[in-house]
């Protein structure tokens, strides 16, 4: 029995028990238990990860597993994490965590909410943990399920319209994936679907000019690459609070997550050949995300338009194929989860009060939600990429490693993405100084009350993470440089 | 062609003349099938399309391989379950005339998009 | 010397108290520890001071001493970010700068603050901005300078902003911060392009004297300029973004939105002066590798005095023109640093704009506070609300007079000294550089003498003053001198600037390091304190007694008058920029696109779907026979296609 | 010649037994013993799957006119489980009064069929073939015509007898042109015989419409739907399932073992077929409001995913062919159950009926969803697995593009699948189908389709177990 076995374990027992269970507080707690549980045991897993290497363990991943599943496609159920997942799976746990809190009072059929919800977070940590390309497809994949009825049935607006959208929009990504995956393994001839080992052959690189593309833009749009992007602000506004969370903070994530472990690492010379190509996509959504922030009035569509501008800055890093700037990546999927995810928490902390995501019916919130108002200040400078905040680390890293590329063209493409840190400022400090200070716009929002305990909590845990990776950063990046370098170091070979 | 004449009145029959008819015989039932408008019409030409199949058979048998029966045998087979179908069929149609008071093919379109 | 991390460390503590206990103390608890903690820390600054000018004195040099560094974040080997603490001249006077000004800030807000909403939070944000602007000082590497560069610059956004409710505060925050953050991304770049040529950021290295890290940047230029210029370039436009350098200066006079003690120590004395020190901070990599930059930064400073100078001559809120002199003084240190020379008697320029900055900022916060103490009288920021006042504010009369003449430049006060050095190192510069200098100088002598003027004297106070501002105190009381609290300062800072001229700077700042006896340059002195008395009597003429004179001459110069007293249309300009162009032209445009080209695409697929669908629901016609048709049609397609191919 | 070689037919014998065996019980039952009637079925056919459910070695009976290949034990099992799972299904509706008489024929009639398909299955020749084929659909017609007072049943059964005959007319035309051309109508023979002449190709397009039309292959589907709509619905849970799984064994089993030879003429065929099959019925699917039609055209496009496995013509194609019907028949029963019921209790079967159906029926809606979600292909239920290991099979033999355009269809198919989904969960309603209390036998074949549908993936096992016998043939 392999330990991470419990990332996807207890999210099923979860289920069950929230199947059994019928009265509200009971599954609420066994949730609740539940998702700090994963919390802390994900704790354990980067401690135990972290002394591992320091006592000078060579291993690619760590708790490595392997069971033979499908023998006849040699699909097997192999996990195995190293830094990179184990900075995922943080992520991942905290979200959840958080996830529920800001869903403590969801309605209607709590129950449903919840079996849905925890379906959700295994797709999510069976992403993380395991090392076979079917495995992995097959919790991409649900991840993606559950979405249509969260947002179908708990959503607000359109949801009905964006729910479909999501999920279809998803699903095609996920057609391309399949290709891609299958003609990797069948591709290379490999006797395993381990990409781990995939690694160690090599793909012809014919096939590779079709499987590199298919693969990437599989995962890209997940990712929110540039011109696939588009399900992402439907799908956030239309989500509820907790959904838009793990949406937006953790499964986007799984877009960056799989082109750098799946498509580049196991496509190197695609992947040198082609690269200009995503790099100029990604290049177009960083920008053409902030610009379209700055024109959105929901609160929810803006924040989903800096998510496609971040996210972009996440697979550009990637692009760009040198250690740092793929730390950089990696930091700013974290950096970008937790403060996406307390976006949308406040905003749907604030939504739940006034009635109102539109910018133009709110002002003044500090006088009369100061706790509220503070974060999502709070959450605001991080997205601006405010130093001592989780953003400046991430998106300094990014910049700096991109900007060690030789290429001239790379360079002048990185001062472009950097110049997004303005028109993040802009559009940030518009909806800040708009809603949050001045005076208070609409009379009835003067009795509104401030946020109470589990709020509270939520909020505080998200805000704390941020503060923490933002002002001590060296402990995670140098865990993550560690296991980015031998991937890259497959790339650049 | 002359010779196939000589040997008409010679009075052995060539098989191109048993796979002509059986082969006018099948389209001969595929155009009622396409063109006939009551039921029992489009059964019968049913009937004529699956004769035409048994026709080859035996012909097949006798010209080109006597010296086994196989060609025999699926003909009484194909018969006798022609034979089931046309009852199934008689009694659906007639199950259809108790309903709708007519065998016209036309009336059958009561599901269709 | 450890100790001084607790320069540090102190004032980061009492933010994060202050911050978290907001308003669950006594506003006097929060304010009296701030204050404290702010005492200690400008006691151990000077104490720094002493111990580092009597210690590290190595061979007539002052040496560069890290008293601390620490790896907080590793990008490659050679690129890292350190925090830690870099001793040397600059720093250690701009400590002393620093911890002084917010000292005697702190106690001024004690009562000026007094009873104001979120007092608690104002004294977090005062400790936030000390810390971030010591941290900034002391930056042992380039990295660490921009990371406390973002955290003054949001502190000043906090504390500009402070006043929350009111719209035109948000907006000046919200301005102040986009503007210097519009300068922060040339400086960004600018170490991006620095740091991969140099692949280093540490200051000790880039700035050492015969460095060789420029080695590997000889010959790559870059559209005709070497990529060194643009790096500093960039990171220049990072330092005139903060010190308020045309054209990047729109945002300090809406700054003086924030309460009037921020104003004295965030955009008189300390912030607002950054630029200049990190333009000191490179000096020697201006002055050996980029030149022709430094140059720039020299036009550049002269011309933003000049611009300043003739809009403070105009404008009629006593904040806004003390804003505005401030700009005009700051392009005198830039002006200085860019005539500069490096050896020796050279390096006056350097020394000179060291020296104006301290005495700048003494006596600037000086004027600011005195300000501050006149709108606590008569609750209005406005020329016309006031006059005649020195019958009720005895003391702020007279510190502020004695700031006005060390502004103007009149020995023996501070201000005399600095200025005349950087006007003499200009002159060695070119005449012309000069000449517009000391123009300046008198159009200073002459507004601020204005503004004394317009407050102290000319018409006698009228009781039924209209009052803006706090309405709370409501119209028509007799204003009276402000309390201790408030005096003291003033008091303090006054007393400075009468001795400050006479500390031999040289002895400590130059651009060496090296000692450096200040010697005034005779003719350059008497030719700018002739001019400045002059341009002083003139004011006296004009605004002494009330006099139809200001009217008749704003009726000559109508044209003139009127573009400064819009501050030459500048801000319309940038409106028209980011409303018109950025946010109707680009955003607009981008967000239609996202809806009804890129998102319609992906419904056509939908839509198209649906469509085909309805075409073709005639095969199912529910015809047998035409079922049989399309049967048999199948068969001989198959058959027909595979005897084809 | 030594008769008791006739004894290793099992499955065909004991199937023969419990048809007689029920024969006689209804016929002579007394009064108080024929309320039985329905649970003694259940029981034997429970113990005729029991007993054949070992796969045996391989063997043939009447000098290779009757074929036993292992594989066919699986494929033979699975069938029975759908056939046991649809008559639990049927059991209310054979319990109206109307129908209380017709049981015993009802009963006779499903095994009939289910003996035809045993016979089509395990035939080493062209006669036998056609007898199953033939035994496998007249008496489909008939229960298609099932309750004889409904117009549409009986525009439905003459539709079906007709357009079924037209077709196996001209597939036995075909097969006596084969025979003209080889003199055998042997499956070991004419794997040698058949050398892609082309009269042999003509014959072979001929014979093969046949068995297109029973898997209903766009352009031969027309049929589908209309016959789906007006039978009964345990009928049509049975049409789509049983008898098209059944089909599509014997297709990649007679194109593997008979036309081998005329690989490069049928796998471009099967290529066409599969992207018009796929595409047009998932087209056709999006627009019906009808649940029933609805399901036809899924299973339509269903069959064209089939084809991806037989067009590999490999060993893993074959497999992944058997495990794609077992979950095709759990997914698809599932489905049809829940229809059925409400059909039997409400006689709604109109998409919007089914707003707001949680709210009233959780149970059944969640049933419901598990098995659209199967069907579409999404994880972890089984309908996924089969779906991948379809697509692996035929990118084996490197069928990307058809992969590809196949793959783009699941998102069609997706959509109309959460259409369902939608009205049953998102769409609030005024007038929602009231609570049904299921009958114990429906909610058993419930219970065992989503443990199917729950289960089959998750354990390979049963995967591997049908992979042993690689290549069933």
């Amino acid at each position: 029995m392999n330990f991470l076995s419990l990332f996807v374990l207890i999210p099923i027992f979860m289920i069950l028990g929230l199947f059994i269970s019928n009265n509200r507080k009971q599954y609420l707690i066994v949730m609740t238990l539940g998702a700090s549980l994963l919390m802390i045991m994900s704790g354990i897993v980067t401690y135990m990860y972290l002394t591992e290497r320091a006592a000078g363990n060579t291993a690619e991943m760590l708790f490595m597993a392997d069971t033979v599943w499908y023998a006849p496609f040699n699909i097997h159920y192999s996990v195995g994490v190293d830094g990179i997942s184990v900075a995922m799976l943080i992520l991942s746990s905290i979200i959840v965590f958080t996830g529920v809190f800001a869903s403590w009072k969801i309605d209607p059929l709590p129950k449903e909410f919840f079996l849905w919800f925890s379906l959700l977070s295994i797709g999510v940590y069976g992403f993380f943990i395991t090392t076979d390309l079917f495995t992995m497809f097959m919790y991409y994949e649900i991840a993606l399920i559950p979405m249509y009825l969260l947002i179908g049935i708990w959503g607000t607006g359109r949801k009905e319209y964006s729910a479909m959208k999501l999920t279809l929009m998803l699903m095609g990504g996920s057609a391309l994936l399949l290709v891609g995956i299958l003609g990797i393994y069948f591709g290379s001839g490999a006797t395993t679907m381990n990409f781990l080992e995939i690694a160690k052959l090599h793909i012809p690189v014919e096939m590779q000019y079709y499987f590199f593309p298919l693969t990437f833009m599989g995962f890209g749009v997940l990712g929110a690459l540039f011109p696939f992007h588009t399900w992402s602000p439907d799908g956030h506004a239309s989500a509820p609070t907790a959904v838009s969370m793990l949406h937006a903070g953790v499964l986007m994530k799984l877009g960056g997550y799989g082109c750098f472990r799946v498509a580049m690492f196991l496509m190197p010379e695609a992947a040198h050949e082609m690269a200009w190509i995503f790099l100029i996509l990604t290049g177009i959504s960083v920008v053409y995300g902030a610009f379209g922030a700055i024109h959105q009035t929901d609160l929810k569509y803006i924040n989903a338009y800096s998510s496609v501008s971040h996210c972009g800055l996440v697979l550009f890093a990637i692009l760009m194929m040198n250690e740092t700037a793929t730390t950089g990546a990696i930091l700013q999927m974290l950096s970008h989860g937790l403060m996406t995810a307390l976006f949308f928490a406040l905003i749907g902390m604030i939504y739940g009060r006034t009635h109102t995501r539109d910018i133009r019916l709110m002002g003044g919130l500090m006088k009369v939600l100061p706790f509220l108002g503070v974060s999502y200040v709070i959450a605001g400078m991080a997205s601006l990429g405010l130093p001592s905040l989780s953003g400046f680390v991430a998106e300094m890293t990014i910049f700096v490693g991109a900007f060690q590329h030789s290429d001239i063209f790379h360079r002048v493409l990185t001062i472009t993405a950097v110049s997004s840190i303005v028109i993040t400022a802009v559009y940030i400090l518009r909806v800040v100084g708009k809603i949050i200070f001045g005076p208070i716009y609409d009379k009835h929002h003067e009795e509104l009350t401030d946020a109470v305990w589990y709020e509270r909590l939520s909020v505080s845990v998200l805000i704390i993470a941020i503060f923490a990776m933002g002002s001590a950063p060296f402990w995670i990046s140098s865990m993550i440089g560690e296991s980015v370098a031998p991937i890259l170091s497959q790339l650049i070979k | 062609m002359s010779e196939l004449f000589s040997n008409f009145f010679s009075g052995s029959i060539p098989m191109e003349a048993y796979l002509g008819i059986s082969l006018i015989m099948f389209f001969a039932g595929v155009y009622g099938f396409l063109t006939r408008k009551s039921l029992l019409m489009i059964l019968i030409s049913i009937e004529l399309m699956l004769n035409a199949a048994d026709i080859n058979f035996v012909t097949f048998n006798r010209y080109l391989y006597p010296e086994r029966l196989e060609g025999f045998y699926f003909t009484l087979f194909t018969i006798a379950i022609a034979a089931c179908e046309t009852a199934v069929a008689i009694a659906i149609i007639i199950n259809i005339y108790r309903n709708l008071n007519s065998v016209e093919v036309g009336n059958l379109d009561q599901m269709k998009e | 010397m450890q100790y001084t991390l607790l320069i540090l460390v102190l004032p980061l503590l009492s933010f994060i108290v202050l911050g978290l206990v907001d308003s669950k103390w006594k506003p006097k608890v929060a304010g009296t520890i701030g204050t404290i903690v702010l005492g200690i820390i400008t006691a151990l600054s000077y104490y720094t001071a002493f111990e580092y000018f009597t210690l590290h004195k190595v061979a007539g040099v002052y040496e560069k001493v890290i008293v601390y560094d620490m790896e907080w974040l590793r990008f490659t080997d050679a690129l890292h970010i350190n925090l830690g603490i870099l001793l040397d001249p600059i720093s250690v006077m701009m400590l002393v700068v620093i911890s002084t000004i917010s000292f005697m800030v702190n106690i001024y807000s004690l009562s000026y603050m007094d009873g104001e909403k979120g007092f608690q939070r104002y004294y977090a944000f005062l400790s936030l901005f000390t810390f971030s602007m010591l941290g900034l000082v002391v930056a042992t590497n380039i990295f660490q300078m921009y990371i406390f560069w973002e955290l003054v610059g949001v502190s000043s956004f906090l504390l500009i902003g402070f006043y929350y409710t009111k719209p035109s505060a948000v907006a000046a925050a919200k301005k102040a911060f986009i503007v210097t953050r519009f300068a922060d991304l040339f400086f960004l770049i600018g170490i991006l392009i620095l740091s991969f040529y140099t692949k280093t950021f540490d200051f000790t290295i880039l700035t050492a004297e015969h460095t060789t890290v420029f080695a590997g940047t000889t010959g790559i230029t870059f559209m005709g300029f070497s990529v060194l210029s643009w790096a500093m370039a960039g990171i220049f436009i990072g330092g005139a973004g903060k010190s308020a350098m045309f054209p990047l200066q729109i945002w300090l006079p809406d700054a003086m939105e924030g309460p009037t003690p921020v104003s004295a120590l965030i955009h008189a004395a300390t912030m607002v002066v950054a630029g200049v020190f990190l333009v000191a901070r490179f000096f020697p990599v201006y002055y050996f590798q980029t030149p022709e930059v430094l140059h720039g930064i020299a036009y550049v400073g002269a011309f933003t005095a000049l611009f300043a100078a003739v809009i403070a001559c105009v404008q009629t809120d006593i904040k806004r023109v003390l804003a505005f002199s401030t700009i005009s003084q700051i392009a005198f240190m830039m002006v200085a640093l860019g005539v500069s020379g490096y050896e020796g008697h050279e390096g006056t320029g350097y020394m000179a704009s060291m020296f104006h900055l301290f005495t700048h900022a003494m006596f600037k916060a000086l004027l600011f506070l005195g300000a501050g103490s006149v709108i606590h009288a008569v609750h209005s920021n406005e020329i016309k609300d006031m006059g005649g006042l020195r019958k009720y504010l005895p003391i702020t009369n007279w510190t502020f007079l004695i700031a006005c003449l060390a502004i103007a430049g009149i020995p023996p006060f501070s201000g005399f000294f600095s200025k005349d050095e950087i006007l003499s190192a200009s002159y060695e510069f070119s005449p012309f550089i000069g000449g517009l200098m000391t123009f300046v100088a008198a159009l200073t002598a002459f507004y601020m003498f204005r503004l004394y003027y317009s407050i102290f004297w000319g018409k006698d106070y009228t009781i039924k003053a209209s009052s803006h501002g706090h309405d709370d105190h409501g119209a028509g009381h007799t204003p009276h001198e402000s309390p201790f609290a408030m005096a003291f300062p003033l008091i303090f800072l006054a007393a400075v600037t009468c001795v400050a001229g006479f500390i031999p700077f040289g002895e400590f700042v130059s651009s060496t390091g090296a000692d450096y006896h200040i010697h005034i340059n005779l003719t350059v002195a008497i030719v700018s304190v002739v001019v400045a008395s002059i341009s002083i009597l003139i004011a006296t003429m004009m605004y002494r007694k009330q006099s139809t004179t200001p009217d008749k001459l704003a009726k000559i110069f109508s044209g003139l008058y009127k573009g400064a007293s819009n501050r030459f249309y500048i801000d319309e300009v940038y409106m028209f920029i980011t409303k018109n162009i950025v946010f109707n032209n680009i955003s607009r445009p981008i967000a239609w696109f996202d809806r009804h080209v890129i998102d319609a695409t992906m419904d056509g697929f939908a839509n198209t779907t649906q469509w085909v669908s309805l075409r073709i629901k005639g095969f199912q016609s529910g015809q047998l026979q035409q079922y049989a048709y399309v049967f048999l049609f199948g068969t001989l397609l198959i058959a027909v296609l595979l005897f084809i191919f | 010649m030594d008769y008791s070689s006739f004894l290793q037919m099992r499955e065909e014998l004991s199937l023969i037994g419990v048809m007689i065996f029920l024969l006689i019980f209804d016929i002579f039952a007394s009064k108080n013993l024929i309320k039985y009637f329905q649970p003694i079925a259940f029981v034997l056919f429970a113990v005729h799957i029991i007993l054949n459910c070992v796969p045996r070695d391989a063997f043939e009976v009447a000098g290779g006119m009757f074929q036993y290949h292992p594989m066919q034990t699986y494929i033979k099992t699975i069938l029975n489980v759908g056939t046991l799972i649809v008559l639990l299904q049927a059991h209310k509706f054979l319990n109206n009064e109307e129908n209380k008489i017709k049981r015993g024929e009802f009963y006779f009639l499903i095994f009939s069929t289910l003996l035809g398909m045993y016979l089509m299955i395990s035939s080493g020749n062209f006669l036998l073939f056609f007898i199953g084929l033939e035994t496998a659909s007249i008496p489909m017609a008939a229960l298609v015509a099932f309750d004889k007072y409904k117009n549409n049943a009986a525009e439905a059964g003459a539709k079906y007898i007709l357009s079924a005959v037209f077709a196996s007319s001209i597939s036995v035309f075909g097969i006596s042109l084969i025979y003209g051309s080889t003199g055998t109508v042997y499956f070991s023979d004419l794997a040698t015989l058949i050398t892609g002449t082309p009269l042999q190709i003509m014959a072979f397009v001929f014979f093969a419409v046949g068995l297109f039309f029973k898997i209903s292959l766009v352009p031969f589907h027309l049929w589908t739907p209309d016959v789906y709509e007006g039978a009964q619905t345990n009928i049509t849970s049975y049409l789509s399932v049983i008898s098209k799984g059944s089909a599509v064994f014997v297709l990649f089993t007679l194109l593997v073992k008979v036309f081998g030879n005329l690989i490069d003429q049928w796998q471009p065929i099967l290529w066409g077929l599969a992207v018009i099959s796929i595409t047009i019925a998932n087209i056709f699917a999006i627009r019906q409001k009808n649940l029933k039609r609805f399901l036809a055209f899924s299973s339509i496009s269903q069959a064209g995913y089939i084809i991806l496995a037989i067009i590999s013509g490999t060993a893993i194609g074959m497999t992944s062919l058997v495990y794609y019907v077992l979950v095709y028949v759990f997914s698809n029963l599932a489905a049809f159950g829940v229809l059925s019921v409400i059909e039997e209790r409400t006689g709604k079967v109109a998409l919007d009926d089914y707003n707001g159906l949680y709210q009233t029926n959780p149970r059944l809606s969640f049933v419901m969803m598990l098995a659209l979600f199967s069907l579409a292909g999404i994880p972890p239920f089984a309908g996924f697995f089969s779906k991948f290991f379809v697509f692996a099979a035929a990118i084996d033999q490197g069928f990307y593009v058809l992969v590809f355009i196949a793959l783009l269809n699941t998102i069609i198919s997706l959509y109309y699948y959460l259409l369902v989904i939608k009205a049953m969960f998102l769409t609030k309603s005024e007038t929602p189908i009231e609570l049904i209390k299921s009958d114990f036998p429906l909610k058993l074949s419930l219970v065992i389709c989503t443990m199917g549908i729950m289960l089959i993936g998750l354990f390979s096992a049963i995967y591997n177990q049908i992979a042993v016998f690689g290549f069933g043939i």
